[in-house]
């Protein structure tokens, strides 16, 4: 009775699963063939931290949509999350260091609480983010009402560093996917995270309490939108209230360029960083191509398209259905 | 833990006593007393609704009862304090009926997520290992790996992981062992590994109750038997003092033998399929599809073989070559109806009422007259099929998730049945349905056959090939033999799907 | 010095409202002429997909690889930008922003005395004698230009006891917003006696009181062409009077030309201020005559008038 | 057959209201649009209560022919939105505008491009999802912009003015009632009857639910979820033409507030967001108490930090406020 072989279900599904975890990858590789093609000399330790260094804040904004993602949510407000922390950081963090820390802390906490409440009254994540992104904007107005401030020296002076061997930006992207990695698809708690957004009621009858892991996995993300925010007003220099308002679609494009879905749990967090550093290439690539201006709108459309167009194509020629 | 089990064999475990619970207007449970024992097998029966999952939910503190109090090896396990996290820690595990993996994750994830309390590094590889064993033990030969993620599997896979881990150790202790319908999705070589087991479990002193609706497993591996109905228990025997017939009647339903009735139905057209008759349904013979199958106006086909060999791939198949009428290698004529029997991810629609989960299957007849749905219409066809196929529930606009998992199912047989569709596909439908409802789908199947509807039926009880003309069987895929008349025997089918299966 | 090899590029962070595409098309006109002239090498514009600071700031580090000459941008943020801007510096690029303006010391400013343009609607109010309640239509909340003008309204106010403000909206500087947003407040104020406005806003403003059925008061406006039309029509038919005022999207070119003269070595100040463009009852034929439809008031700068500019600025 | 319908209890206890609220998602909204309503008013020193209720019909109009459209969208299942709706309206508006050209004759006409110009978006729309399987929210990003480049191809943001028939028409009332929020109103309900007696509305709930099971049930669940985006784009497109006619001519960024906006709406009026339910009422009510808040947020003077913020809050209350608590 032994070895009744059950070969059906693995196979071509996990070549294509495998070439869709390649496929940020190779999108990422082609956008800077083509940068370096048009303009060699972004080909250098000084053209590569030119031209990617504004993702590193979309990287970490990337990693907390996901952390979302991952229990099935949908998180609107971390553009205006990262605002607001931008804002504190350019205004709090210079004079007031204790007051900024609190306050950053006291964010992630109401970060948590939204998770909390999501789950204890089982709220559609999309209405209260939505309502948060409004808090953080309107906080991030009172705080700030008219764009300056300045960062502290030392987050300037961090952004800036001319970091060994690679340009920052690529040290970001290898530190934020390890993290993301050994977080989210290797520890027992993203696990958990994972099986709460595959299948919730399993979770409640294994006992856990799901309050406390929703607000955890808000917190989280809450943490990575401090890490983003600080790291961009460093960027920056100054904040205003709009800065970062953006993020939202970014980390969302980005996220499920690098794999991610949005139902069921399934992320992959070293494809949403990769899917970060894409994105930003995709919206400032068009600087290298002579595009009449009236079309660059669009081309930008364009370029977003292509690149998740190859998935179809992995799909077709994977063999999956 | 193993030694003190032994030894306190036959003391009670777990005392509820006066149990009640209602969901809005339907009582659920109406005051039960139950007692379990150490060291054995109790046998929870019941129609479908009959309140058996509900009281599992409650010892498993899934949900509070409204009233009555519960004691768990003598302490008090009551009110805010017993939770699913409580009853855990006290050794109490459950299997739903509905299944509890997460599809996303692998199966050592899976194992991770149902030890709240363990902690530690290397977690993913000792998880995998502790579960490995348990397969192994209980169903050994069960082909799975610790890195399958358990949305790839058949759903027969499923049940096997998912029983396979409420039954592994762990760090938390394990007492009682409580299973909703564990066997509703495996074949019955994998059914018979798990009642196996089970005796051996209850031979360590640990308790164990296990719902079903297959009398065979009942009284195979029960101790006692507690049979409820309507919310309340009715009886509760030793398992050696009844029989088929006093627990069956005591489930509140007639006596039944179907054997006999089937063979008897068969008869009108065993044998007798000749070439004249016009097949609407053709699948010609390839290497990917095995042998050739056929079904003619009237007649019911089965599909059998081992759980998760392609009988669904096939009922699929044919519902999407009747969609798009190509000339294609299989040719549906007419169109089909699909009752689901995973109802969870291929049947119900969970926001809908019962009457809109039902009508679904109907909207183009609805609409016959007007470019608009006839809404009186659909209500009173809704209230024609409840009555016919007896749902029990007060009002068909409750959510359909109101109804007990064997009454959704009927729901389903209704949807298709109720349709205008001369085809009726079936893929495996009568998990979880209760006695008495099958021998009233199976006349209900017989009725509509003999009014020219075909019948293409995915089964993994064997009783029910006796209720069919043909029977297919399945092998990796692949058709590998057919069987007709009084050659449709167990033996058979699974001589001929273990010839394939060891080629 | 020669700047025929010199490349300049516009950095744009918007392109969606009427001024903007001014402000593109006399760039496009200006720069056409200049490059077929031999005077620059190339002058393309970029404009970002979204109005982000920080879409902007990775074009700009993008022009810096590019080999620009020279930037001139018209800013998403005064502030967010500072940092890509610092780094054009440091690579040696000539970095001009106007109408929205960066606060990064190395770049140049153009622009118009915002503030004043916001008092100077309060001082046209009292100079026709209105007294009363006030309605304030601001921009895009938590953006530099919104804030200047406002400082100059509410500053001016503070100065006369005879107004007081009534209300105040956010109409983002877009007409179907602004209209929405006064509709929205009207029927909670009492007789409103002016509204002073930033522009892009004053059609809507006009419509929202139609609407409501409430008399039309004096509504500032924005040099757009629309609300010169309607002004034009209230005038014909009923006497209406107001002032008109913005400034104009022919900055753009004065900025190009600033950017080519420092190329070419000559010395310009860090700041320079451009004059409001100003439409009033005498100049409002003139104005309607001779702004296309669906366009701004405007003024293009040529070389020699910004040559002009800067000796005077010093 | 073993019916027993003894199983009938009498009546739980849980007390009315919360069962009068359990299956109507709709009513917070319009309880909280009454409330919102309420304070304004009392908070104005204003006119009156009737103009404040008018201007929120007819600007509500607006919201509620999109948010028709992208609850349709929204409850084909997770995952499903419209972010090209502004880019719609844009290009819309133009279109409408420049086929009219300010003749009156030509107002059927130009009403028809616009939708027509929201079909061919939906269309783009879903052949983007469907052909190149681009998760719904990124394709109709990508096809905004795109839209958009038409947009600013096509109008160079030129205003073209309505004919004084169109202009006369948005802004006409009837009994004191915005003849365009009765127009929305005759939408609403065809849209409300499409959802409960049609196959094709039947088919949005079932596919929102579950996909798989509404494909096994025999309905046809690609050309539904076209449909979806389909209406979708063309309500937009409509709405487009609308817009340019009640502000007087079309511009660029008519459309940029609708796409927090219908998404605000169709959630708070208390579609389900994971698909399957749509809600129609609560459109109403939801779009009615975005303006009135607003109305009463500027009413009482709030500065625009915390008028952000109270708006925030106050959605996430109204939310928590209509979500009944689950039993265990
Ligand atoms: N969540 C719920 N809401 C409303 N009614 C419910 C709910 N759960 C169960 N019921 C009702 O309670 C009664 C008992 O259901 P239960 O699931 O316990 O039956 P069962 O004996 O397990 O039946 P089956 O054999 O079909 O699984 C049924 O009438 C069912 O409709
Ligand atoms: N979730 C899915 N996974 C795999 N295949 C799917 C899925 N949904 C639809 N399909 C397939 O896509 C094809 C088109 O689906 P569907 O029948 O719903 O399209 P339709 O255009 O509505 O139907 P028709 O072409 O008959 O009018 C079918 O072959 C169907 O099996
Ligand atoms: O976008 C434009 C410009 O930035 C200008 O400063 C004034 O009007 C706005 O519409
Ligand atoms: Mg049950
Ligand atoms: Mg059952």
């Amino acid at each position: 009775m032994t070895g009744i072989a059950l070969t059906n279900h693995r196979g071509p599904a996990r070549r294509v699963a495998m070439l869709h975890a390649l496929l940020p990858a190779v999108a990422l590789a082609l956008l800077l063939a083509a940068v370096f093609l048009k303009q060699p000399r972004a080909m250098s330790y000084f053209g590569i931290n030119l031209l990617l260094n504004l993702a590193i804040p979309v990287m970490f904004a990337t990693l907390a949509q996901m952390m979302i993602l991952a229990v099935s949510d949908l998180d609107l407000s971390i553009g205006p999350f990262v605002s607001l922390v931008a804002c504190i950081g350019a205004t709090l963090m210079p004079e007031q260091p204790v007051l900024a820390v609190l306050a950053l802390v006291a964010a992630v906490g109401v970060y948590a609480l939204a998770g909390a409440v999501i789950q204890a009254r089982q709220l559609p994540s999309i209405v209260v983010t939505l309502g948060l992104s409004f808090v953080w904007l309107g906080c991030a107005v009172l705080l700030l009402p008219t764009p300056g401030g300045t960062a502290p020296e030392w987050l300037r002076a961090a952004m800036s560093w001319r970091t060994p061997l690679l340009p920052m930006p690529i040290w970001m992207a290898i530190a934020t996917a390890i993290v993301g990695h050994l977080l989210i698809t290797r520890s027992a708690f993203g696990t958990l995270v994972r099986g709460l957004g595959g299948n919730p009621g399993a979770i409640a009858r294994a006992g856990w309490n799901m309050v406390r892991v929703r607000a955890g996995v808000y917190a989280i993300a809450g943490v990575f939108g401090v890490c983003s925010g600080l790291m961009l007003v460093g960027q920056a220099t100054s904040a205003d209230a709009n800065i970062a308002s953006r993020y939202t679609l970014v980390a969302i494009a980005a996220a499920i360029l690098g794999g991610a879905e949005f139902a069921g749990g399934k992320v992959a967090p070293v494809g949403a960083v990769i899917g970060a550093l894409t994105v930003t290439l995709a919206a400032s690539f068009l600087t290298f191509l002579n595009i009449a201006p009236d079309w660059q709108v669009g081309m930008q459309g364009l370029i977003l398209v292509a690149v998740l167009a190859l998935r179809a194509a992995i799909d077709l020629f994977g063999g999956k259905r | 833990m193993q030694v003190s089990s032994q030894a306190l064999a036959g003391e009670a475990l777990v005392e509820a006593r006066g149990a009640a619970r209602s969901f809005g207007a339907v009582q659920a449970l109406r005051g039960v007393d139950l007692q379990l024992r150490r060291g054995e097998c109790v046998g929870l029966v019941g129609h479908n609704g009959a309140g058996k999952s509900t009281l599992v939910n409650i010892l498993c503190g899934a949900l509070a009862p409204d009233r009555g109090d519960l004691h768990f090896a003598g302490r008090p396990a009551d009110g805010a304090a017993w939770s699913l996290r409580e009853a855990r820690r006290w050794g109490l595990r459950c299997v739903f009926q509905e299944l509890s993996l997460c599809d996303n994750l692998t199966l050592a994830e899976n194992m991770r997520i149902a030890q709240p309390q363990s902690a530690e590094w290397a977690w993913r590889k000792r998880a995998g290992a502790q579960l490995m064993a348990t397969l192994d033990r209980i169903f050994p030969g069960h082909g799975l790996r610790p890195d399958d993620v358990v949305g790839e599997l058949p759903i027969g896979k499923r049940q096997i992981v998912e029983v396979a881990r409420a039954f592994t150790p762990g760090a938390q202790p394990l007492e009682l062992m409580i299973l909703d319908e564990p066997t509703s999705s495996l074949d019955g070589q994998a059914a018979a590994q798990l009642l196996a087991y089970i005796r051996s479990f209850v031979a360590e002193g640990k308790t164990c109750v296990l719902i079903t609706h297959k009398l065979r497993e009942i009284f195979a591996v029960t101790d006692r038997l507690v049979v409820m109905r309507d919310g309340q228990v009715v009886q509760a025997t030793p398992t050696a003092e009844t029989d088929r017939e006093r627990l069956v009647s005591a489930m509140g339903q007639a006596v039944v033998n179907d054997a006999p009735q089937a063979a008897a139905a068969r008869t009108r057209t065993a044998g007798g399929h000749a070439q004249t008759v016009q097949d609407v349904v053709q699948v010609q013979a390839s290497t990917q599809r095995g042998i050739a199958l056929h079904a003619a106006r009237g007649e019911v086909i089965g599909l059998a073989g081992l759980a998760g060999h392609g009988q669904t791939a096939m009922l699929l198949a044919l519902q999407e070559a009747s969609q798009h009428n190509g000339k294609d290698a299989m040719r549906v004529e007419g169109g089909t109806a699909f009752v689901a029997g995973d109802r969870q991810t291929d049947g119900v629609f969970a926001l809908w009422s019962i009457a809109r989960n039902m009508t679904v299957g109907w909207l183009a007849q609805l609409r016959a007259r007007s470019p608009l749905i006839d809404l009186k219409q659909e209500q009173q066809q809704a209230q024609q099929w409840r009555e016919r196929l007896g749902l029990v529930t007060p009002d068909m606009d409750l959510p359909i998730g109101s109804l007990s998992g064997g009454n959704q199912q009927k729901v389903l047989f209704a949807r298709a049945l109720g349709s205008a569709a001369p085809v009726i596909l079936m893929d495996d439908p009568m998990r979880g349905v209760d006695v008495g409802t099958k021998r009233d789908v199976y006349a209900l199947i017989r009725e509509e056959a003999r009014g020219g509807r075909t019948f293409v039926w995915y089964t993994t009880e064997f009783d029910e090939l006796h209720h069919c003309d043909r029977v297919y069987v399945f092998s990796n895929g692949r058709v590998v033999g057919e069987l007709a008349g009084d050659d449709i025997s167990e033996e058979r089918v699974v001589a001929l799907s273990f010839e394939e299966a060891a080629a | 010095a020669d700047t025929k090899a010199k490349k300049i590029a516009l950095s744009n962070n918007f392109a969606g409202n009427s001024w903007r595409q001014a402000m593109l098309k006399s760039w496009d006109k200006v720069t056409k002429d200049a490059v077929t002239k031999g005077v620059v090498a190339q002058a393309p514009s970029f404009t970002t997909s979204e109005n982000q600071a920080t879409e902007q700031a990775a074009q700009i580090q993008n022009m810096i690889l590019q080999g620009f000459d020279a930037i001139v941008i018209n800013a998403a943020s005064p502030t967010a930008l500072n940092g890509a801007v610092k780094q054009a510096c440091d690579a040696g690029i000539v970095v001009v922003s106007f109408d929205g303006i960066v606060t990064e010391p190395c770049a140049y400013r153009i622009a118009v005395d915002f503030k004043q343009l916001g008092a100077m609607q309060i001082d046209y109010f009292a100079s026709r004698g209105l007294k009363g309640n006030l309605l304030e239509v601001r921009g895009l909340a938590g953006v530099f230009v919104d804030d200047e003008i406002h400082q100059g309204i509410t500053a001016a106010v503070a100065k006369r006891p005879e107004y007081k403000i009534v209300g105040s909206v956010h109409g983002n500087w877009t007409q179907t917003v602004a209209q929405k947003e006064v509709s929205a407040i009207l029927s909670t104020l009492p007789q409103v006696a002016a509204v002073a406005t930033q522009g892009g806003d004053g059609y809507g403003v006009a419509q929202a009181f139609k609407a409501a059925g409430r008399p039309t008061p004096v509504i500032f406006m924005g040099n757009r062409q629309d609300e010169l039309a309607w002004w034009k029509e209230q005038r014909d038919a009923n006497k209406y009077q107001t002032m008109s005022a913005s400034i104009a999207p022919g900055a753009s070119t004065f900025a190009f030309w600033v950017a080519q003269q420092i190329l070419s070595g000559a010395k310009v100040p860090k700041e320079m201020k451009l004059p409001i463009s100003v439409v009033t009852q005498e100049t409002l034929d003139d104005a309607v005559k001779k702004t296309e439809v669906g366009s701004v008031v405007n003024v293009e700068y040529s070389q020699k008038e910004v040559i002009d500019f800067i000796a005077k600025a010093k | 057959m073993s019916a027993a319908d003894e199983h009938i209890a009498a009546p739980t206890t849980a007390p009315r209201w919360k069962r009068l609220a359990g299956n109507r998602p709709w009513l917070g909204s319009c309880v909280a649009a009454v409330l919102a309503w309420a304070a304004t008013v009392w908070s104005g020193h204003g006119q009156g209560s009737g103009d404040l209720l008018t201007a929120a019909l007819a600007f509500s109009a607006f919201t509620v022919l999109v948010s028709l459209g992208q609850m349709l969208v929204i409850s084909v299942g997770p995952g499903n939105a419209d972010l090209s709706i502004p880019s719609t309206i844009a290009l819309s508006g133009a279109a409408a505008m420049i086929v009219m050209d300010g003749s009156n004759a030509m107002l059927v006409p130009g009403l028809l491009a616009a939708t027509g110009v929201g079909v061919g978006v939906g269309l783009f729309n879903f052949g983007l999802i469907r052909l190149l399987r681009i998760p719904p929210i990124i394709a109709t990003l990508a096809a905004s912009l795109i839209v958009m480049s038409v947009a600013i191809n096509v109008g160079r943001g030129l205003k073209v003015k309505p004919p004084a028939l169109f202009s006369d028409l948005m802004a006409q009332r009837v009994l004191g009632i915005p003849l365009v929020a009765i127009g929305a109103l005759v939408v609403t309900v065809l849209v409300a009857l499409m959802l409960e007696r049609t196959v094709l509305g039947r088919s949005i709930a079932a596919v929102g639910q579950n996909r798989r099971a509404a494909q096994l049930a025999g309905l046809k669940v690609e050309r539904t979820r076209l449909m979806a985006y389909v209406i979708c784009a063309g309500l937009a497109g409509l709405t487009g033409a609308l817009i340019a006619g009640f502000s007087g001519g079309n511009s660029l960024d008519q459309g940029q507030e609708y796409l927090l906006m219908t998404i605000a709406v169709v959630v708070i009026g208390g579609t389900a967001v994971a698909g399957g339910r749509p809600s129609v009422p609560g459109i109403w009510g939801a779009a009615m108490f975005m303006f009135l808040l607003v109305a009463l947020l500027n009413a009482v003077g709030a500065g625009p930090g915390l008028r952000m913020l109270l708006t925030g809050v106050i959605i996430i209350a109204v939310i928590v406020v209509a979500s009944a608590r689950p039993a265990r």
